[in-house]
């Protein structure tokens, strides 16, 4: 079958190591094969890597699938794991993903094993990084230059040609008006009931649009649907809405740099008691996202139920009162206005609820070109962000959100709370270091429990994800919390 | 006329320079490029060394001497996001944004001079009335809206048009066209009507109120006495005395139109040089948006000294002289 | 059976200040092969009839009255596409205001054509062949080439004869011409008025002419028609009207006629006023208008004109030899002394009004200069150190009506000069001074608060003039100030001028084609042709004994006034 | 509209004025009298929305979330409370609007009045003076016309952080605003006046003002200016609508108005999101009254056009 798909933006380089985002790695799944990866139910399933094992604290041992065709023609190797490990290692945005390793070692044509210099738990996290690329392919010289080289701003070999092992190869690709994704006639995947033969990809940047194409039935899938349209597109016959509960969490990170009240634990608790998150979620977001008391979400290692949103407009006022904060105090606050689901409005809105506890609030919306150097500034009281963990890990939203900062080793480096708690730091690093899971989900819900009592920051909800599709699209099982669908796997009625 | 033309070109290179200097000095107030550039998770320290390549960290003399010294030999820099010569990326979507403004000035012609023409000549008559009502509703009504609603009817409940991007081209000498398919003209309705209801109106009303001058003037007047055909009085003998004004607010709409199709091509996702603008400032690509707006002078002063031109076409008394004094 | 027959018409003109009955009842026929002139004062409601009768009476004109039957149909109240075919097939029509009739923006061949191809069925190339024709029997030069030219490119003459070709090319049967010979010198004036005559004998054409001139009257029409404010004091045959005339006013009119034979002291005045407008003889001494301040040391002459030579590019071209030019003016010197009145004559496109231009500094010569008391205008560069020169030079301009701001009020038009160049201490004597030079010029404090667009062409040649006279200058240059007013009103305003000239040493540039003025006012006079200047003379030396053959010939031509003259 | 003081001060000038064309017209023209009634009304309600409006939406405090998107009162669903139904932030619509109203209005006459003075002086000095001051000028205006709104809101308000700070613009937002929309749209008046000054200074009127010896100036601004209005109040009405909606849009680049305090755009603006998904009230209403305001302010130019050309005749 052939299908169209209207995303809101397409990919920028078809070089999987250019660049550590949404957009590129939904292209890497449709192009290429990681060695594992997610279930819905954020379980590993095994793709070119047919078995694992833990083989010592530092080493764990990858089973590489035999028969693997590139696209190009050449088989799949552990020389083309190991290369595409070596180039992942030179990546700016990838090489943070696998710092904790030392080495890709070669067992056999078959076996690799992965070595890391510490004990690190997020072995299989990692591995769905790992998207073997062809190394002939991408070996050698064109026009003077090296094929392998990953550059982000000019242009290179890698991105502009592919050789993957994925289910799509590409037709035609015309940057910012469409991407022709043909399917892959040596798939190794047999067992796939994947039949979509043809995929245009198109973006289609505005909202309504998106859904305009969908319902005038030009495009037969869309994602995003902002919430505004998602009863519309529920609604219509013969399309169907998907959701997914995601896993970007949205907050307001406190400044106790520049705000004086904000280090009184008290102020902060009782700002986190004035915020009505239901309230957000069902009017904002309208019921399209999964109200947060902390930082993972559910399926997390450091997910805790009992961490549950707490809104008490009485109780925040007591706090401000105890904090000597009767007569109110001033605030500013920054949010994004087109980088979120709604994210003016939540800020508004959180805005307004502050108001209600004496809280004036400046506020100052942007578009995200212009609010990011803010937020690199930390130029407000309270900072809009939102965050993924690139490692579907509840340790990484602490490692940037909310550990001390620290410029040499990277930690905090998104604290604009500048919360600082040393027992945390402490936590997040044992668990890091931690490969016995339990103990280190224990850790990781301690840390957790501390956030939540020191109100380190405001959580406010989880993004939900949603398709829009013809019914004739067997979506459901194909989509996931991470926001990358297996259009391989995608039946077509 | 020869030293007219070549004075221009001369000015068109200083508004150009003027144009690179004051979008240089902007840049740095227009975003962080990096930020689109690589992850979430990317360390500080790996920025500043891609900065670095970028050349972001140079001082602003050395960053503009550079451009200005790739500039005279016709390279505007790399966009960061096509990875190309920003000034093929402009060329290449321009195509599209010509066809788009074309069709809707053809959809303004066509409209606006008819009925700016009918409801001079009947003041009083009720399709003037309606004709003017329609043009102040026309006027507050934001394009973006204009957009949506014409889409939600024609592509979403008559499903009779598309509703989004060109459809199919044809190349034809190497520019590819949408108005020799089908496909490709069905593409082009909504977004040329859309993009002409912004102007629509303010076309209406001043050639009506340039006519109604024109009405009032004694050539008209002995045009009719020497028994001319009514229509030629009108669109003859008052329409070319009305075309000075509306001549020059076209030009400036024209340029205005290629220049900011922002809306009208982002809400139809038309690949054109609007929205790539809109992107450019949004992913903080500056070369991109620089060459841009400087591509956009040029684009004023070609439009404006062909508008000068077609003054003196016009109006015989107005002359266009090289002279400076 | 009468050709064009007017019964009762009745003419209104409201406004917020009343209704005006521009034409009150008015009834008589126009007969084919007939010319039926049409005098009468100025502002009387002549050119009023004419727009009336092709229904293109400007707003807020309405016909309030009376029927208009053409061909003994009924031609009034026609609709639109009825009456279209009336216009320029059966009825020529010539405004009043050549300069304004033609469109700037269409050359004239493209406005003569069009009329042609509107009205008569033939190829282009004949249409072609009888414009320049056409072109050639109103006496255009070198009809092949002017027909390319936009109206602009010519002079004012010029433009009326492109008008009047335009009117005839219709092949009409009946020419309404409203003053239409305003602005040409005699012998052109004859040429056209010949043409005019033979159509109607031989095309058994007839025509309605509206002319101050009572030489034209009495040479070329056969019946005249007399009004009076609006109202038809006299009709019948032209002999008898002027010989006997039946009613006062028009024997008054007849007694204003400058004469040609011989200069007088002061114009006779009419002495026919209905609501006896007490007009004082002007008691300069007294008078806003005698206050000068000039200190008059210089004694030399005040304008010099010096070897002046001006040409206009008509066609540019980047390479010098391809462009063409018109030679306006070729070395033309001559100087007025204080207190004497100059005189322009000479054929219409001979560059006089481009001389007049050229002396106030609207055209920088390209040779020659201009010094006025000794001081050489031509080298001055700043706008600020002419400003006083300004003042002293004042222009009545040849086309009253383009020459004035169409949105600012009589009233603004004419104090507008008073208060910049600080000529009076107060608000209120300013309003005294306009309008006093409202009254002097015969038009009436209400004038004021009129735009220039609701006077007749006579009314507003006399707002020019008052507004030229505010600045009390001390050169006028006036170029064809007269042309549209009545004998008795331009009895009237040049007496004023004389006494102007006496009391204060007024000098004047006096540019005309009526020489009988010309003879009456000027002191010395200038002969003009084809951009030079002929011969310039003592006033009568040149009527008696011109030294030019061009002079000659011109004074030849001369139409008589054969009409009573029993007054004198 | 201050003609009060004006009166005790000089009673003959109101006398004038009263006697003008201008009033005599405006009282005899049934239209104009509406539509100037109706802009009175707007006027005042804008100018007096705290005494009459039911609650103030930008008070914080008094919206709440929950009632957000409520339907007009009439409506089922809607409240007595909100009688044209809230946003999506809880604030009361028909309070916005008078709130809004006061905001958009200055904003938008303003700014439209900046435009006219440069453009006005800029056309007009560039049209009578020619050669080098008409091509200095009129490449200025290409420069500035390259440079759209957006940038010349980021452009200036870089310059006026930098010398003033930050704290200075928020304060002095509404003013910055007016700046900045003025600046970045004068490019169409004066292009549009200068042509009309090419044509209208070859007239012959124009030339006898020069004989007359008046200065430039007023050659320019009395004699010139006054034949080039009719182009003139056709943009002006158009760009009053025009800067209305630039303000929404430049709020949304963080450049405007604090979100939590929407004009009338702005609130346009919010509502087309929802103009589908059923709370069509967020943006029909205040366009309602943005689209009568701008057809009174049309019918008011085309008035003031008529009256201004003496040759059309007006009944
Ligand atoms: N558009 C108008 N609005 C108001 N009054 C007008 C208008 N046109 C002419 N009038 C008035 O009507 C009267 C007659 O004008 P008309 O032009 O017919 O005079 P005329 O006899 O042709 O005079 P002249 O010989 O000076 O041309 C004048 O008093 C004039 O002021
Ligand atoms: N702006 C111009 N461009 C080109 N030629 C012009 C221009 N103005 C005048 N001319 C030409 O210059 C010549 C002299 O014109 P001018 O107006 O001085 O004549 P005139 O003596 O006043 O004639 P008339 O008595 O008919 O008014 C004419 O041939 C005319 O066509
Ligand atoms: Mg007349
Ligand atoms: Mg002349």
């Amino acid at each position: 079958a052939d299908i169209t798909v209207a995303y809101d933006s397409d990919p920028v380089t078809l070089d999987p190591h250019e660049q550590l985002s949404g957009g590129v790695l939904q292209m890497s799944h449709m192009l290429f094969d990681p060695l594992v990866r997610f279930t819905k139910e954020f379980d590993f399933e095994p793709r070119l890597a047919e078995k694992w094992e833990r083989i010592d604290d530092n080493t764990f041992q990858f089973t590489l699938r035999q028969g693997v065709k590139f696209h190009s023609g050449n088989t799949m190797t552990a020389d083309d794991v190991i290369w595409t490990f070596n180039r992942l290692k030179t990546s700016p945005d990838f090489k943070n993903v696998f710092s904790p390793y030392e080495k890709l070692v070669k067992v056999d044509d078959y076996t690799v094993q992965l070595i890391s210099y510490e004990p690190y738990p997020l072995v299989l996290q990692t591995a769905t990084y790992l998207f073997p690329m062809d190394s002939k392919f991408y070996s050698g010289e064109v026009d003077g230059a090296d094929k392998s080289v990953i550059i982000k701003h000019g242009n290179s070999f890698a991105s502009t040609h592919v050789s993957g092992t994925g289910p799509f190869t590409i037709e035609s690709r015309e940057q910012g008006v469409k991407v022709v994704f043909d399917r892959f006639d040596d798939y190794w995947d047999k067992k796939s009931p994947g039949n979509v033969d043809k995929l245009t990809l198109v973006p289609i940047k505005e909202n309504a649009t998106r859904v305009a194409a969908l319902l005038s039935g030009d495009v037969d899938l869309i994602h995003p649907v902002a919430p505004n349209d998602q009863k519309r597109v529920s609604d219509t016959k013969n399309i169907e809405l998907t959701t997914v509960a995601g896993t970007r969490i949205i907050t307001m990170q406190m400044n106790q740099n520049s705000n004086e009240a904000l280090k009184d634990v008290r102020v902060r608790q009782a700002i986190v008691y004035a915020i009505n998150n239901d309230a957000i979620v069902k009017k904002i977001m309208k019921g399209f996202a999964t109200t947060a008391g902390q930082q993972g979400p559910e399926g997390y290692a450091g997910y805790d139920a009992n961490l549950v949103p707490r809104y008490d407009l009485e109780k925040a006022k007591q706090l401000m009162k105890e904090a000597g904060y009767e007569d109110g105090l001033k605030l500013t606050m920054m949010a994004p206005n087109n980088r979120y689901v709604n994210d003016a409005q939540i800020a508004q809105a959180t805005a307004s609820m502050l108001s209600k506890i004496g809280i004036t609030v400046d506020l100052k919306t942007l578009p995200k070109a212009q609010y990011w150097p803010e937020f690199d500034k930390c130029s407000a009281d309270m900072m809009m962000i939102g965050w993924h963990s690139d490692t579907e890990d509840s340790a990484n939203f602490s490692e940037f959100l909310t550990m001390t900062r620290d410029a040499e080793t990277g930690r905090g480096a998104y604290n604009c709370g500048y919360y600082s708690n040393a027992k945390v730091d402490e936590l997040v690093n044992a668990a890091n270091a931690e490969t016995d899971l339990t103990k280190r989900a224990a850790m990781l819900q301690e840390v957790e429990q501390i956030l939540y009592n020191d109100a380190a920051f405001v959580p406010l909800h989880w993004q939900n994800l949603a398709w829009g599709a013809k019914s004739s699209l067997n979506v459901s099982p194909i989509v996931n919390a991470l926001n990358f669908p297996y259009f391989g796997d995608l039946v077509v009625k | 006329m020869f030293t007219f033309l070549v004075q221009r070109l001369f000015q068109a290179l200083i508004v150009m320079f003027v144009i690179s200097l004051v979008a240089f000095s902007i840049q740095d107030n227009l975003g962080d490029p990096l930020r689109e550039m690589v992850g979430q998770s990317v360390s500080d320290a790996e920025r500043q060394v891609l900065r670095d390549e970028l050349g972001l960290n140079d001082p602003y003399i050395t960053k503009y001497t550079r451009f200005i010294s790739n500039a005279v030999q016709g390279d505007l820099g790399d966009s960061y996001f096509f990875k190309r010569p920003a000034v093929d990326v402009i060329l290449e979507k321009l195509e599209a944004t010509i066809e788009l403004v074309f069709g809707a000035s053809i959809i303004i012609i066509l409209i606006s001079i008819p009925l700016g023409v009918f409801s001079a000549i009947h003041p009083k008559s009720i399709w003037t009335k309606a004709i003017m009502a329609f043009s102040s509703i026309g006027i507050s009504i934001p394009v973006f809206l204009t957009a949506i609603i014409l889409m939600y009817v024609f592509a979403i409940e008559l499903q009779w048009l598309p509703s989004y991007g060109r459809g199919e081209t044809l190349n034809v000498l190497g520019w590819e066209t949408g108005y020799l398919t089908k496909d490709g003209l069905l593409h082009l309705v909504l977004p040329c009507i859309s993009l002409a209801s912004i102007m629509l109106p303010l076309f209406i009303r001043l050639v009506r109120s340039e006519m109604l001058e024109a009405l009032s003037s004694e050539y008209v007047k002995f045009a009719t006495a020497k028994g001319l055909v009514m229509k030629k009085v009108y669109y003859q003998h008052a329409l070319k005395n009305t075309m000075l004004p509306v001549l020059t607010v076209g030009g400036v709409q024209i340029g205005t139109m290629i220049a900011y199709t922002i809306l009208t091509e982002t809400v139809f996702q038309w690949p054109g040089t609007g929205f790539l603008f809109l992107e450019a400032i949004n992913r903080v690509d500056t070369p991109l948006i620089t060459a841009y707006v400087i591509f956009v002078g040029l684009i004023f002063v070609v439009t404006n000294t062909v508008v000068d031109l077609l003054y003196g076409v016009i109006n015989p008394t107005v002359k266009i002289t090289g002279k400076g004094a | 059976m009468s050709l064009l027959q007017v019964k009762n018409l009745r003419i209104e003109y409201p406004s917020r200040f009343g209704v005006h009955a521009a034409v009150k009842s008015l009834s008589f026929s126009i007969n084919r092969g007939e010319i039926v002139g049409v005098v009468g004062e100025s502002g009387a409601g002549k050119s009023t009839v004419g727009n009336a009768i092709i229904d293109l009476l400007s707003p807020p004109g309405v016909i309030a009255g009376g029927e208009v039957f053409l061909d003994d149909q009924k031609i009034s109240g026609l609709s639109l596409e009825e009456m279209r075919k009336v216009r320029g097939n059966k009825i020529g029509f010539i405004f009043q205001d050549p300069m304004t009739s033609l469109n700037p923006l269409f050359t004239v061949e493209q406005q003569l054509l069009e009329t042609i191809h509107a009205n008569l069925n033939v190829t282009h190339q004949e249409a072609l062949k009888r414009a320049i024709q056409l072109m050639d029997q109103v006496g255009i030069p070198e009809p092949e080439v002017r027909i390319k030219q936009y109206p602009h490119q010519f002079s004012g003459g010029m433009r009326q004869r492109v008008v009047i070709a335009i009117a005839l090319s219709g092949e009409p049967d009946l020419i309404i011409a409203d003053e239409p010979t305003t602005a040409l010198d005699v012998s052109i004036q004859d040429q056209i008025l010949t043409l005019i005559r033979n159509l109607c004998i031989e095309k058994n054409v007839g025509c309605m002419l509206v002319t101050h001139d009572m030489g034209v009257v009495s040479n070329v029409t056969d019946k005249v028609a007399v009004m009076y404010r609006g109202d038809l004091v006299e009709f019948g045959e032209t002999s008898k009207v002027l010989s006997t005339p039946d009613h006062e006013y028009t024997r008054s009119l007849i007694s204003a006629v400058p004469r040609s034979d011989r200069k007088l002291a002061r114009f006779p005045l009419v002495n026919y006023i209905e609501e006896a407008q007490e007009h004082q003889a002007l008691d300069l001494k007294n008078h806003w208008l005698g206050q000068s301040e000039e200190q008059r040391s210089y004694k030399g002459p005040l304008l010099n004109v010096e070897n002046v030579s001006l040409r206009f590019v008509t066609k540019d071209s980047f390479f010098e030899s391809k462009r063409e030019y018109v030679q306006a003016n070729k070395s033309v010197s001559f100087s007025i002394k204080e207190g004497e009145t100059f005189g322009l004559v000479g054929e219409s496109g001979s560059g006089k009004s481009t001389i007049a231009r050229v002396i106030t500094g609207l055209y920088p010569p390209n040779e020659g200069k201009i010094t006025f008391e000794g001081i050489d205008l031509t080298a001055i560069k700043s706008e600020r150190e002419r400003r006083p020169f300004r003042r002293q030079m004042q222009m009545v301009f040849q086309n009253p009506y383009t020459s004035m701001n169409p949105r600012m009020k009589i009233y603004d038009i004419i104090a507008e000069p008073i208060r910049f160049h600080k000529l009076a201490a107060s608000e209120s004597e300013i309003q005294q001074i306009v309008f006093d030079l409202l009254d002097h010029v015969g038009l009436g404090r209400m004038a004021g608060v009129k735009y220039p667009h609701e006077f007749s062409g006579g009314q507003r040649q006399r707002i020019s003039i008052a507004r030229a006279l505010a600045t009390r200058p001390r050169l006028l240059i006036c170029d064809e100030p007269t042309s549209a007013l009545d004998v008795s009103v331009q009895a009237q305003i040049l007496n004023l001028l004389k006494d102007l000239q006496d009391e204060l040493n007024l000098t004047m540039l006096f540019i005309s084609h009526d020489l009988p003025v010309i003879r009456q006012v000027c002191d010395r006079i200038g002969v003009m042709q084809k951009g030079q200047l002929l011969e310039v003379n003592e006033s009568e030396e040149l009527f008696t004994h011109p030294r030019h053959e061009y002079s000659k010939h011109l004074i030849s031509l001369m139409p008589e006034f054969k009409g009573l003259r029993n007054d004198i | 509209m201050n003609s009060l003081t004006q009166e005790i001060k000089a009673p003959s000038r109101w006398q004038r004025f009263k006697n003008s064309d201008f009033i005599y017209h405006f009282k005899r023209d049934k239209v104009a009298m509406f539509s100037f009634a109706v802009f009175l009304a707007f006027f005042t309600a804008a100018l007096f929305a705290p005494l009459i409006s039911p609650t103030n939406p930008y008070d914080l405090t008094s919206i709440d979330l929950m009632d957000s998107e409520l339907p007009p009162s009439w409506l089922s669903g809607g409240e007595e409370r909100f009688l044209l139904g809230t946003d999506d932030q809880g604030r009361d619509i028909l309070s916005t609007i008078l709130y809004g109203s006061r905001l958009s209005l200055t904003i938008g006459f303003l700014a439209v009045a900046v435009q006219l003075l440069l453009g006005i002086v800029i056309g007009l000095s560039a049209g009578y003076f020619g050669g080098r001051i008409d091509s200095l000028l009129m490449r200025f205006a290409d420069i500035q016309l390259s440079f759209s709104t957006m940038m010349v809101a980021i452009i200036i308000t870089a310059i006026f952080k930098a010398s003033f700070g930050a704290e200075f613009f928020s304060q002095y937002a509404v003013v910055m605003l007016i700046v900045i929309i003025g600046v970045a749209e004068w490019p169409q008046y004066a292009r549009t006046i200068r042509a009309s000054v090419l044509a209208e200074k070859k007239k012959e009127y124009v030339e006898a003002a020069q004989v007359m010896g008046f200065r430039s100036m007023r050659i320019m601004f009395r004699h010139i200016l006054p034949n080039c209005l009719s182009p003139i109040l056709v943009i002006s009405t158009v760009q009053v609508a025009n800067a209305i909606m630039s303000e929404a849009a430049l709020s949304f680049l963080g450049l405007g108005l604090p979100v939590d305090q929407p004009s009338l755009g702005a609130l346009i603006s919010i509502g087309f999101k929802y103009i589908f998904s059923g709370a069509w009230w967020i943006t029909i209403f205040p366009g309602i009254v943005l689209i009568s305001l701008v057809l009174v302010i049309n019918l008011l130019g085309d008035w003031l056009r008529d009256v201004f050309n003496p040759k059309i005749y007006k009944g």
